[in-house]
């Protein structure tokens, strides 16, 4: 007869055909981690990013308008505007294959080979300058020896060692600090509302 | 008998008495619309305003940008559906549930795909969670910038949602020993993915079908999203379609090149998973502001913790001198929005507002100014400082960072 | 790379896969519509029949009319605001709230009117109330009648309520000591009305003018409706205009002609305002057959009392021979709606589903048949009795009365 | 300086104007407050009413089609199916007046005079057979003296003295009653979704 159910298993779903995996399972990790069997040289990728990826990234990974930059920047990090690239920024170099391969060209994602990922992958690097020869060819087997300049300058999250997060201070209440407040700063947009006066000034900083 | 526009005569009356009452208005006569004009009903066209609302010059194209939540026209706790802030990567996936799959692969006993109707014969819970963008508030880290708590504050919404624990499916496929960290990805054009730890993954998160009772939005995932309560908005991967399980974080994308804070010595702090303690005045605000003069002013606001509850929050009129501890209104669930009040008697002279919350662990929600002692002005995300809105004595209002 | 059907292959795979897996589809591949497409968003395609729906033989015109909300279609304890149910006696009326006038008159010191902006500077309150007609279910007194949750069970909403405590507005007024009745009035071609003894006014009901956090909907009284938790929702007058304060009641045609019960003996009760513990089992149902055959099956459904909390449901699959006590998911509120759910293993075989809410107060959902011995079959109103749907072995699903 | 409020009075809103109030105070009571002063016949209402209301009520208030019946059913409220109407049903005469003038004739409500109401209603009473002199003259003099049939058969809400609420015992939770369930009645409407098969099959009972 039916019955009640306390707790699982419940023998729901069916398993994953070896292809079906095969199809889904993309993903690749700092230790290669998924990384598919291929290759592909800095100047194979050349003609590859200046026929996918150009029209926004630019030539040479500078970025066209708002499109993101791929290349430079280096030694910007502690700037008042750093910009932050695959060289500058970017800890790991699988990164850069992974998000190629699941999401570039923007508009038709999935469209490269795994040997033009390689391939475009060893340019970005040389736009980068973390390799410098026209002839270097990208493959799983040297990938995870080529490493990116900014790895090391990753930390835990430690936000909670912050002085106002650590004490846990009861908050003061009245007369908390001297003298009458004074506005110091005001907007800088000050309507952003769309059809508004002023909305079309473009303002500062990104989305993320 | 026509209907007559009562702007004149608002709050005052003639002698003999303001006409919306005195004539007898159309709708009053003459039948309306009945049943079933609209099967799914919209709201009235008097509040065609109410919308999302994006800043075009924040992004290169739509389909890889945001939109916000306009905070400052909501009340309570639920954000309606219609409104809840839009943030894509490739785009809104536009699915058929009945060719929707999830897969389970990774450091598993079995591998598994789940077709929806599988999901649905899960046992399934039901709890409201905010969700907010690690991102909000990112452009005011170098000081006030946009003048309305829509685009300050509204990268955030909290609905009721529907789903399936995910720990019932890991079970399902059975997480070997040293599968220590999960991979969700979606199925849209950014085929989004994040490093979620094993703990977390046990813990809370849910893999939602509904939002607010009734299916996912497109925008919002449909038919299947990742929920991981209380952390950042870009975890709770979209349009899901996999789960993968590993003993070790993938570092991808958008949790190195984004998602990452940039401290003022070059460090970035990673994996900077929970939302912190925040909250924000929604009225009076840029975008709502004081029309009625001095005497009785509701102010009305939002406060949220990635920790838990919010225990407390205080309110202060004279630009954080001298504070009051507000009226949570409504229910106080956990890693949920909470809605508070101060009831004041406005004189009519500038007002100077904020608002700084308290969660369920202690933390106390920080001044702009003591982040950017810590952080500098480059982190980007995490940004939940204390709020300044400066109430003018004509009853409009500015963003504003004070002494 | 073109999207592939996958009806035929749902919940198995071919030796090499399901093509729905193994190639790449449109939606993986190319941008959906980006932010903004929808500034006020909407419901998936592939939802279109979640809609409310009317029983076109009901009524003699669709201005006078009901439809009824998709209880099947939908989880949790919250109603979206566009599939809430509609009942209009005069259709709906359109109000610019810049026109709207709320007056108080009668036994009060001071006779008022305010306009939209004044209540909004009254201290306001959220609150989760279901709002059910006091003629829900009521087809079913005679018998299994219609099959769907949705016409036996779908005169009723749950949302969240932002408005002004009433008892301010009359405190605001003065009500004189003889004053033991209100009278509150729609602005509507119906201009509805209802007696309220003061006692409930100044109790728990709040003048509205939001729903889950956004503007009430035109067909839910935008811009000011009445909230009288618990009670008949034929009482939370819409388009709220005026509210005189009595010292009897007026037994208006709503009182007198409608919403009272008819006894067997001839006898009508009146003023039966409560809304009584009652519960229905939304999915299975005959909308929301099982089509997954044998094994894990969710039973869900949702319970209320206009007495308080619901604090224990009791499903049987046998037809009332034996109980199981469910699982009560969510938030649990006085007047709100609560969602429960039994997982069962189902072994194929037929079904005799019911639920059984108990109250707060200790009251228990009767059967039809106690409603009946005490009742007749005449009443109209206030059907509250345990419902039944046969689970057949096929999964269909059917209205039954049982011995 | 501004400051926090704890309660009311908040002193808003204004003061309703006479003739504010006079415009939207249009209820009446069973004991005859706000009755506004007029009169009407029944030979003068019964003209009102063919004009106005004949087409959905009927000539004699039988009702056409679906619209309300609003007279007859007299002695038929313990019949299988009730007819309930003012004659037969309703408790009070002022219910008539007051919701005749603020919601008929349906979809021009208002558009009556008072004394058009009076007559209207004087017409009401005669189909009802309450009165029977056609000269008969309604006004806000004799309105009072006036009682409908059906009154005294209104008794206060006693549900909770039924025996299914008034004991509120523990119910039972196993083997709560003899031998196995047996369908004894199935929905009548199968299925009442627009478009199905058997959704023209019109039912039994009203909405309300
Ligand atoms: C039509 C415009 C367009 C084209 C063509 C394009 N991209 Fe992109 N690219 C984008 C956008 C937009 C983003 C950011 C997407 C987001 O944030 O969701 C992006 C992001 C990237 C990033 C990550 C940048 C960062 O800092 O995180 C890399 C790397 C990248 N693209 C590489 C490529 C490569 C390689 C190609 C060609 C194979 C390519 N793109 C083609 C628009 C484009
Ligand atoms: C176009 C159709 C129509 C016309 C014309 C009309 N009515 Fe009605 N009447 C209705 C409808 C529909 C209702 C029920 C409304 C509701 O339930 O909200 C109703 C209800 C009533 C009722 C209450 C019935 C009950 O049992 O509760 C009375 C009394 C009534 N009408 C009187 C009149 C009079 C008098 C006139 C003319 C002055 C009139 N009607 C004209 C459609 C009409
Ligand atoms: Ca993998
Ligand atoms: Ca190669
Ligand atoms: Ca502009
Ligand atoms: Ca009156
Ligand atoms: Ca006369
Ligand atoms: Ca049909
Ligand atoms: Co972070
Ligand atoms: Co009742």
């Amino acid at each position: 007869a039916s019955s009640v159910r306390t707790d699982g298993p419940f023998g729901l779903g069916r398993e994953a055909t070896p292809a079906e995996v095969a199809a889904w399972d993309i993903d690749i990790r700092p230790d290669g981690l998924g990384l598919p069997v291929g290759s592909g040289t800095v100047a194979e990728g050349e003609v590859l990013y200046t026929d996918n990826c150009a029209v926004c990234h630019g030539d040479f990974g500078e970025g066209v308008g708002r499109w993101p930059v791929l290349a430079g920047g280096q030694d910007s990090l502690t700037d008042e505007r750093p910009e932050k690239t695959i060289g500058s920024f970017w800890p790991y170099l699988s990164t850069v294959y992974d998000y190629v391969r699941r999401a570039m060209p923007y508009g038709n994602a999935r469209s490269l080979s795994d040997d033009d990922v390689y391939a475009i992958t060893a340019y970005l690097l040389y736009l980068n300058d973390v390799v410098t020869d026209e002839e270097f060819e990208l493959s799983d087997k040297n990938f995870v020896e080529i490493r990116l300049p900014n790895e090391d300058n990753f930390i835990p999250d430690d936000r909670y060692d912050e002085p106002h997060y650590a004490n846990k201070a009861e908050p003061c209440m009245t007369d908390c600090k001297a003298g009458v407040a004074e506005v110091v700063m005001r907007a800088r947009i000050l309507d952003v509302t769309p059809g508004s006066a002023d909305d079309d000034g473009a303002g500062a900083g990104a989305v993320d | 008998t026509a209907a007559v526009a009562g702007g004149a005569l608002t709050g005052t009356a003639r002698a003999d008495g303001d006409p919306l009452i005195t004539e007898i208005q159309d709708w009053n006569r003459y039948l309306g619309d009945g049943v079933q004009a609209r099967p799914y009903g919209v709201p009235s066209e008097f509040e065609a305003h109410v919308v999302r609302r994006d800043v075009e010059w924040l992004t290169a194209s739509t389909e890889s940008s945001v939109n916000f939540t306009p905070l400052h026209e909501l009340e309570g706790i639920i954000t309606p559906n219609g409104l809840c802030f839009e943030r894509h990567h490739g785009g809104i996936a536009e699915i058929d549930p009945a060719n929707h799959r999830l897969m389970i692969n990774g450091l598993v006993d079995k591998q598994l795909v789940f077709t929806m109707e599988d999901l649905k014969r899960f046992p399934r819970e039901n709890r409201v969670y905010f969700l907010e963008c690690a991102a909000n508030s990112g452009m005011e880290w170098r000081g006030a910038q946009l003048n309305g708590c829509q685009y300050t504050h509204g990268m955030i919404h909290c609905v009721v949602y529907t789903g399936v624990p995910l720990k019932y499916l890991l079970q399902e496929a059975g997480v070997k020993t040293n599968g220590k960290w999960i991979l969700p990805e979606g199925a849209d054009a950014a085929a989004m993915t994040r490093s979620v730890p094993i703990e977390k993954a046990l813990d809370d998160c849910l893999v939602a079908f509904k939002m607010n009772g009734e299916a996912l939005r497109p925008e919002q995932g449909y038919p299947l999203r990742l929920v991981v309560p209380g952390w950042e908005g870009n975890m709770w991967v979209k349009w899901l379609r996999r789960i993968e399980v590993g003993d070790e974080p993938w570092h991808h994308r958008e949790e190195t090149s984004k998602y990452t804070d940039l401290l003022a010595n070059g460090k970035s702090r990673r994996f900077t998973w929970v939302m912190d303690v925040k909250s924000v005045i929604t009225n009076p605000s840029p975008q709502a502001p004081v029309t009625h003069g001095k005497g009785p002013l509701v102010i009305s606001g939002v406060a949220w913790s990635g920790n838990g509850r919010v225990t407390r929050v205080d309110v202060s009129i004279d630009g954080g001198r001298n504070w009051h501890t507000a009226r949570i209104d409504g229910p106080s669930l956990p890693k949920a929005m909470h809605r508070f009040y101060l009831d004041i008697d406005w004189d009519g002279s500038d007002l100077l507002l904020q608002s700084r919350a308290i969660d369920e662990m202690g933390y106390v929600q920080p001044t702009k100014e003591e982040l950017r002692v810590s952080r500098g002005e480059n982190s980007i995300y995490h940004n939940n400082g204390i709020q300044t809105w400066h109430v003018k004595t004509d009853g409009t209002v500015e963003n504003v960072e004070i002494s």
